[in-house]
């Protein structure tokens, strides 16, 4: 590996003693673990990583800390790979994403050279006319558009997330993250510490490795993390972003942390900012923090001659530090003052490196690598006469504060003009920045800036709201430069290497009016790229700024929304948690092989399946009910205990209809409407005793029924309670001309119809067993609601089926009994009803009691009643015709004048019936419907009045109703 | 011993409510917890306040409240889910924001696991500690999967 | 469509008893109404019925909470989404006429 | 590589022309003042300067244009609704967009892609099949597709998703599209400009003047006008500039939230919306994911992002898509939804004369805005609504004359 140094360097990531194999465009290569696929790559020469995502321009590492793409890799089950920091693996099969025929010669590579032709915004001003055309382009930009390809046979792989507490989160374990953690910890507060790298150490394992009281302390923070039992380190992890009430999630190897902290510390230090001018984005041009990480954490050399960019005291660091590792420096141009008068431009000098005041980069030399640079004096227009070679650039002329999740806190940030970097101005007092994003710089600024943070932050935590005013630590000289631009003719001078704008790109879109920054960033998209702007926004900031001709605080800056490093969905999505209610009957309907449908969280027998086609097998089960017995399983009903002496008070003013009159063991139908008048549930309300009542309401809308009546509690200041059992209790309805000959051996009260009269209620056993029964039905047969705790549900049902078994009992679905309800004119809410039904639409007035002086919706339904534009109405088929679908349109005279609600072929009948929301003057006029159905075919109904079957109720009052009478065609 | 999921069956559950419930609770020499959301230890169950005039009762089978309307008294069948073991705090960190951690033997909290809205109780004594957890018996079979697949997810993954 | 929270948020809300707890074990029950006028004009009802108090400001509204069953009434800046104060029952309750 | 593209290239772009003339001071009169600078505002001052040659319009953003919820939708253009007056409003909105980059000179990258509802309850085939009904009755290509066509449409969709709520079918609806959000605000600024209106951002309006039952001007953090009409097409802003006139409105504001993935390859060519599991679904011509959800589920005047959402959308799209798993989302975002009570916008004369309403719009306004901007234009300049706003009449609550498109969302989910 000719790049690979090989003294090894004091905290190095990778393992030298052992040796993986991996392979990049079909060519092999060697690495060490802890490599990375950039560091990999770079160890072994290969500096060409990328193609840009507009120009298709050569791309190599620039950041090596994830703050820019260039360098993005798929392989056979991933894409959109990030080098810099995903780790090579053995046996991996890499390949660069968006290039055709490899990196070298992708055919698109051309495209740079018609980048004039593609100014800033260029997609709005082209292509629409002439419209045919569009397709066609539209097609060719869309298949150059996004960098990886998705395979759509990938798998998804969940990943659990778990929940983490802590009472301090720090933020980056650099020597300010570490140095809060520890003293936290010392105070006795549960910390965790989370830092993106593999190890912790930040700067320190990276920036200053000739500083020998640097490694000391850094290696005094690493023990001290290590033994305290109070400090969890997270490494190899982000935290995405800051959320109300400090809920951090963390996204980590092993799935994503959602951390409640009680105080942040945001240590998460800074990001490097590229300088812009010709050819910056060439593979050698980096950052120097980027040859320090290549350097110490994985032992590469980013190049054998390097020219430096200096505009601070790190950049005269990182030069010697290079040198010291054998890479030749050809020269620093100092196109900022700072450092350059310091101790480590002293040493470079005296070694004979030569340093060039005022002077900056005109122009990068090479394509596919570094071969050399010319320089500029950085007022004049007239570039230096001689090129040097070189085979690598060192920019370090300035930096960001990586402050995002301060700002998502409600931080704000302000530039300084010292430091010529923006450093928080304001931020909430349980949610502190320290360390180099607060401006600190040096490691005593970085230590004290730290232990400030934490005692600011856990007096915060503790209440004391006057405690003393925090200190800053800021340094006071420039760590970067003030314009870190030169123009060039011929521009290709980059700002955002995401999105390949250039310096003039964002020029002319101010120059076109989008002069404000969150205009120029949608215009040019710059920031919108998958780095979102770190190495981009700062410097679009200053050349809006200075198009404006205003200061770096009135440009303002764009907001900085989670997530901070993208996070895939399969982490986001976790384990997959579906609540499923089953009810207590499910394995009995299971052994009777049925047929499960899913009615919101509760799962529901559609049909007992036969051997027949599930429509003839419901059409059984209908005829089993009308002609001799059905059992179905209602346990998903709401069942709610109403007791009190304000029960019937609380009932009166929730119910459309009377209750206050209802007596004890009688029952009456329900229906609740909204205070617009809308009905929002119906179900059954049984009288217990005085002060005691039992409703039972539908299985979509019970939650919200009892939520409403427990809220009618308080509004109206009752004395009474409010018990929802609808899991508690289990509910069956034995329907049938036979019910009352085969219930009548189970329980131990007469059933004959004066003991226990239609719509009543009574309390009884069966067997050892507590029931309660009710005569109600939504099949309008004579019928018995059973209901019981869950418990003993299994025990019932088998008692009935036994008992049944001779009266030909047969269990029934929900299919089944839509019809049957049907046949009998009863609506479903929510299906013959819609957002806007009223009582009066649904043809329902006598349930609307108004003589009550008040009840939910009152005022509404008395403005309403008589006004309704649209009625309910039922409807029949001829035996032979074809059958509508339900929200078929009613047509009347070319316009739509209703659908159909509800529509079945009746076994019972023999012929189609349904029900239908028309308009109320349609609805007068006892005219045909006229029914458009599929294929646009129209057929006739004739109106009906309902029930359709049994209008006198009489099947459901007869004591003993002849059962094998054949039903009536 | 390895975390794990018991099914606990020795206990009958009553919701006992209204005026005169505590008064009743004393009558069956049941303790009565001073504040709500609070639990006493009862013969191997508990009694829990639930409300300003509601309990929870928790008891070895055979106790019927002797009681006259009102307070009303209803029978409760809860899905009766023990989780014990070393990492009992772990399984739950998976599916309830609420700081396990924080619960000491006699805790009553009411909250949310795995998306369903359940009780727990935190059981004292027998080393291990761990939680008894109760919820809705429509959704027990839903919540048993769930903790049986976190379980097994922890023990294949840590070990 | 009103959407229902995923198993959490992050958003605490403090109640009596109950203490601090996620947003997302509370369903919203919108704002606390009126008390209603038994026999509205048009306007009166279309007021009670559909108009709120959509700017944002100090917002009188219900909370419940699931897993305890309770209601809440809480006063909350719409436009900070802080908590300002908890509001007793008492204090919304109003006595509806009965037959 | 078209012809204005060569122009471009070969003469160089200095003097191309600004998309927004320098702002100037404020004038102390307009005959119209439209409070908002988003799309809706721009469309309607392009149409009043356009269709009725009122040029003296002034258009005042608090922020900068587009920046409301503008900049903020999924961007998808359809009009299959359910009542005919929502169809047939949304459907004349459609057209506009059709040929709106040749009338802007913009491209919009309006592309009509076909659009899936999808139903995974027989609640929900029952209401896609009701609105299949409803558009076709108004010659809107809408039908309902089974789950194999579903299927087939959007590769890599599991039908049964991950085992439970399976697709049962879908309602397709062909001319469904999607659009550059930001170039149509740009496009009908533009254009509005280039006919003399005067568009002033970071302008607040802080209060409006009125006597004798009429209005008479506007107050603004950078002085104050006098006019004859003014046009609140604010969205989230509604409640705040309503209440300065003391008009009581049925709108709440819901935070609606959406997030995007890095870009990849195109592999998805249409729109996917699931009712139930809250999902808008479309790939940008960046070749990104763009993901939005339903409004959250309490009011808050706040463009905060939540990570539940985030959570919640990602569980939905990777049963629904499982190989999307994959993907990382790089930013969230969210808009302010003004919704009313039956999902249908507040449009035209209010009871303030010369005070004209253009609110309400909840999760569908993007959609709205060329037919909007040209029929509140219309009715400013005849002081009459429109008739296809007539349905959406501020005065319909008191009148209890509801838009039935409620009847959809109660019953769709």
């Amino acid at each position: 590996m000719p790049f690979r140094c090989s003294d090894v360097r004091a905290g190095e990531w990778i393992d030298r003693s052992r040796t993986l194999r991996f392979r990049f465009e079909g060519r092999v290569y060697k690495a060490h673990p802890g490599d990375t696929i950039s560091s990999a790559l770079l160890a072994n020469g290969v500096s060409l990583l990328g193609r840009s995502f507009k120009y298709h321009r050569p791309r190599g590492v620039v950041s090596m800390a994830n703050h820019d793409v260039n360098a993005l890799f798929a392989t056979g089950t991933d894409t959109n790979i990030r080098g810099d920091i995903t780790p090579v693996e053995d046996g991996m099969e890499l390949q660069p994403v968006n290039v055709r025929n490899g990196l070298e010669k992708d055919r698109d590579r051309y495209l740079d050279w018609f980048g004039r032709f593609m100014p800033v915004g260029f997609y709005y001003k082209a292509f629409h006319r002439p419209r045919f055309l569009f397709p066609f382009f539209e097609r060719l930009i869309r298949q150059r558009a996004g960098l990886g390809r998705v395979d759509l046979r990938w798998p998804a792989r969940r990943r659990p997330k778990r929940y983490g507490h802590c009472d301090v989160l720090v933020v980056g374990a650099g020597p300010a993250g570490m140095t809060a953690a520890c003293d936290a910890a010392r105070r006795g507060c549960e910390v965790i510490l989370v830092d993106e790298n593999p190890f912790p150490g930040g700067s320190l394992g990276y920036q200053w490795s000739g500083n020998a009281d640097a490694l000391q302390w850094r290696q005094r923070l690493l023990d001290e993390l290590e033994a305290h039992p109070g400090i969890t380190v997270m490494t190899s992890s982000v935290v995405l972003g800051y959320y109300d009430d400090h809920w951090l999630p963390v996204s980590t190897p092993d799935g994503i942390v959602k951390v409640r902290a009680r105080g942040v510390v945001v240590a998460a230090g800074l990001i490097e900012q590229p300088a812009v001018f010709r050819n910056n984005d060439r593979p050698g041009v980096m950052m120097a923090s980027a040859a320090q990480r290549l350097l110490e954490h994985f032992g590469v050399l980013p190049c054998k001659a390097a020219v430096v960019l200096a505009a601070n005291p790190e950049a005269y660091a990182a030069a010697r530090q290079l040198q010291a590792s054998g890479v030749s420096i050809r020269g620093i141009a100092a196109c900022g003052e700072s450092g350059r008068e310091g101790e480590d431009a002293a040493a470079l000098a005296s070694g004979g490196v030569p340093i060039w005041p005022a002077t900056t980069i005109n122009e990068v030399h090479g394509t596919n690598a570094v071969t050399g640079v010319s320089l500029i004096g950085t007022g004049s227009e007239v570039a230096a006469q001689e090129r040097i070679d070189c085979d690598g650039i060192i920019v370090s002329t300035g930096w960001a504060p990586a402050a995002h999740l301060l700002y998502q806190a409600g931080g704000r940030l302000r530039y300084d003009d010292t430091l010529e970097m923006q450093v928080p101005s304001e931020w909430p007092d349980t949610v502190v920045p320290a360390g180099r994003l607060n401006g600190a710089f040096t490691l005593d600024q970085q230590r004290e800036d730290a232990l400030e943070a934490v005692r600011c932050l856990i007096a915060a935590m503790e209440g004391e709201s006057e405690h003393e005013a925090r200190s800053l630590f800021r340094d006071t000289v420039a760590h970067g430069a003030a314009w870190p631009v030169s123009r060039h003719p011929r521009g290709r001078n980059f700002v955002d290497f995401d999105e390949d704008l250039q310096l003039k790109d964002l020029e002319q879109a101010a120059r076109e009016g989008f002069d404000n920054v969150e205009l120029l960033k949608r215009y040019s998209t710059v920031g919108m790229g998958p780095s979102q702007g770190k190495h981009a926004n700062v410097n679009a900031i200053r050349i809006l700024a200075r198009y404006m001709g205003q200061g770096m605080d009135a440009t303002g800056t764009t907001t900085a929304r989670p997530m901070y490093h993208p996070v895939r969905l399969e982490d986001l999505a976790g384990r997959r948690l579906r609540p499923t209610r089953l009810s207590p009957l499910h394995d009995h309907h299971r052994a009777l092989s049925a047929e499960f449908m899913e009615a919101g969280e509760w799962l529901r027998v559609a049909h007992y399946s036969s051997q027949e086609s599930p429509s003839a097998a419901i059409a059984d089960e209908v005829r089993a009910v009308r002609r001799s017995l059905g059992l179905i399983d209602v346990s998903t009903l709401g069942k709610i205990e109403v007791v009190g002496p304000d029960a019937a008070r609380l009932l009166e003013g929730s119910y459309t209809m009377r209750m206050g009159n209802l007596k004890a063991g009688m029952t009456r139908y329900g229906l609740i409407v909204d205070e617009s008048g809308v009905i929002e549930d119906d179900g059954v309300v049984a009288r217990l005793a005085e002060d005691r009542f039992y409703l039972s309401a539908t299985s979509g809308h019970a939650a919200a029924t009892y939520r409403m009546l427990q809220r009618h509690v308080l509004e109206w200041g009752l004395d009474v309670h409010v018990i929802n059992r609808t899991g508690q209790l289990g509910a069956m309805n034995l329907a049938g001309p036979e019910s009352r000959r085969v219930l009548e051996r189970l329980v131990d009260i007469p059933l004959d119809e004066d003991a226990f009269p239609n719509l009543g209620a009574r309390e009884s056993r069966i067997d050892d067993i507590p029931v309660r029964l009710l005569r109600v039905g939504f099949v309008g047969e004579l019928a018995y609601e059973i209901h019981a705790p869950v418990s003993a549900m299994g025990r019932i049902w088998d008692a009935l089926m036994e008992a049944g078994a001779s009266a030909g009992i047969r269990p029934f679905g929900v299919e089944a009994q839509r019809i049957l309800r049907l046949e009998k004119g009863h609506i479903i809410v929510g299906q013959d009803t819609d957002g806007l039904t009223t009582p009066f639409n649904a043809g329902m007035p006598w349930a609307v009691h108004l003589k009550k002086p008040f009840f939910r919706g009152r005022p509404a339904l008395a403005h309403l009643k008589g006004r309704e534009s649209q009625k309910l109405v039922a409807f029949a088929l001829p035996p032979d015709s074809p059958l509508p679908r339900e929200c078929h349109l009613i047509i009347e005279e070319g316009d739509i004048a209703g659908r159909v609600t509800s529509v079945a072929n009746s076994p019972t009948l023999g012929h189609p019936i349904g029900l239908a929301m028309v308009e109320s003057g349609l609805a007068k006029r006892e005219a045909l419907l006229q029914i458009r159905i599929d294929g646009g075919q129209m057929v006739s109904a004739r109106r009906m009045a309902t029930p359709f079957y049994d209008p006198e109720g009489k099947r459901q009052v007869a004591g003993y109703p002849e059962s094998r009478e054949e039903s009536h065609q | 011993m390895s975390t794990r999921i018991t099914e606990e069956h020795r206990l009958a559950l009553h919701q006992l409510v209204g005026p005169g419930a505590a008064e009743a609770l004393a009558d069956s020499g049941l303790p009565q917890p001073p504040g709500e959301l609070e639990a006493l230890p009862h013969d191997q169950g508990f009694v829990a306040r639930t409300g300003a005039r509601e309990y929870l009762v928790a008891h070895r089978l055979g106790w019927t409240p002797d009681v006259t309307m009102p307070p009303w008294c209803f029978e409760r069948c809860d899905r009766l889910l023990r989780l014990q073991g070393k990492t009992w705090c772990e399984v739950m960190s998976e599916l309830c924001s609420h700081d396990m951690r924080r619960m000491s033997p006699g805790d009553w909290f009411m909250g949310s696991v795995g998306g369903v809205d359940v009780w727990l109780y935190a059981m004292g004594g027998d080393g291990d500690g761990g939680v008894l957890i109760g919820c809705d018996p429509s959704l027990g079979d839903y919540l048993r999967r769930v903790l049986d697949a976190v379980i097994a997810d922890r023990y294949q993954r840590f070990n | 469509m009103r959407l229902q929270w995923g198993i959490d948020a992050m958003r605490i809300i403090d109640c009596p008893l109950i203490g601090p707890r996620p947003v997302a074990e509370f369903n919203y029950g919108g704002a606390v109404g009126e008390p209603p006028i038994v026999d509205p004009t048009p306007d009166q009802l279309a007021a009670q019925v559909f108009y709120r108090a959509g700017a944002p400001g100090l917002l009188r509204e219900w909370w419940y909470h699931r897993p305890t069953g309770r209601w809440f009434v809480l006063e909350r800046d719409t436009a900070t989404d802080r908590v300002h104060r908890i509001v007793t029952p008492e204090e919304v309750a109003h006595a509806i006429p009965m037959l | 590589m078209s012809l204005h593209l060569l122009k471009l290239g070969l003469k160089g772009t200095d003097d191309e022309p600004r998309f927004f003339p320098q702002p100037g001071e404020l004038k102390s009169r307009y005959d119209v003042v439209i409070i908002g600078g988003g799309g809706h505002g721009l469309a309607c001052a392009y149409y009043l300067a356009r269709d009725h040659g009122i040029r003296n319009v002034a258009v005042l953003e608090q922020g900068y244009l587009g920046g409301g919820n503008t900049g903020r939708n999924t961007t998808i253009v359809r009009s299959n609704y359910l009542t005919p007056e929502g169809v047939r409003f949304y459907d004349a909105s459609l057209r506009l967009f059709q040929d709106l980059s040749e009338d802007l000179d913009i491209n919009l990258f309006y592309s009509t892609r076909g659009h899936y509802t999808l139903a995974h309850s027989d609640d929900a085939m029952r209401t896609m099949r009701w609105r299949a009904e409803v558009n076709r009755h108004q010659g809107v290509e809408s039908w309902m597709v089974d789950r194999d066509q579903v299927a087939e449409a959007v590769p890599g969709l599991d039908p049964d998703c991950g085992g439970s709520r399976p697709v049962m079918g879908a309602l397709y609806h062909a001319p469904g599209a999607v659009a550059r959000h930001d170039a149509v605000a740009w496009g009908y600024g533009r254009a509005a400009a280039a006919r003399g209106v005067e568009l002033h951002q970071k302008t607040r309006v802080t209060g409006i003047q009125q006597y004798g039952g009429r209005v008479r001007g506007v107050t603004t953090d950078r002085g104050t006008i006098e006019c004859d009409s003014v046009i609140s097409m604010v969205a989230g802003s509604t409640p705040t500039i309503t209440d300065m006139v003391g008009l009581p409105t049925p709108i709440e504001i819901f935070p609606l939230q959406a997030c995007v993935t890095e870009p990849v390859k195109p592999f998805l060519n249409t729109i996917v919306v699931s009712g139930s599991l809250h999902l808008y679904l479309s790939q940008s011509s960046r070749g990104e994911l763009v993901m939005g959800s339903a409004v959250d589920p309490f009011v808050l005047h706040s463009t905060r992002s939540t990570f539940d959402f985030v959570e919640g959308l990602a569980d939905n799209i990777v049963d629904l898509m499982p190989f999307t798993a994959r993907l990382r989302v790089v930013r969230q975002w969210a808009g302010m939804s003004d919704l009313t009570p039956d999902f249908a916008p507040i449009m035209g004369t209010t009871p303030l004369s010369g005070f004209y309403l253009d609110a309400g719009w909840g999760t569908w306004g993007f959609k709205a805005t060329p037919i909007s901007g040209k029929t509140m234009a219309e009715t400013v300049a005849t002081g009459r609504n429109h008739e296809l706003i007539e349905p959406f009449r501020y005065t319909r609550f008191r009148d209890f004359e509801l838009v039935g498109e409620k009847g959809a969302a109660s019953v769709g989910h």
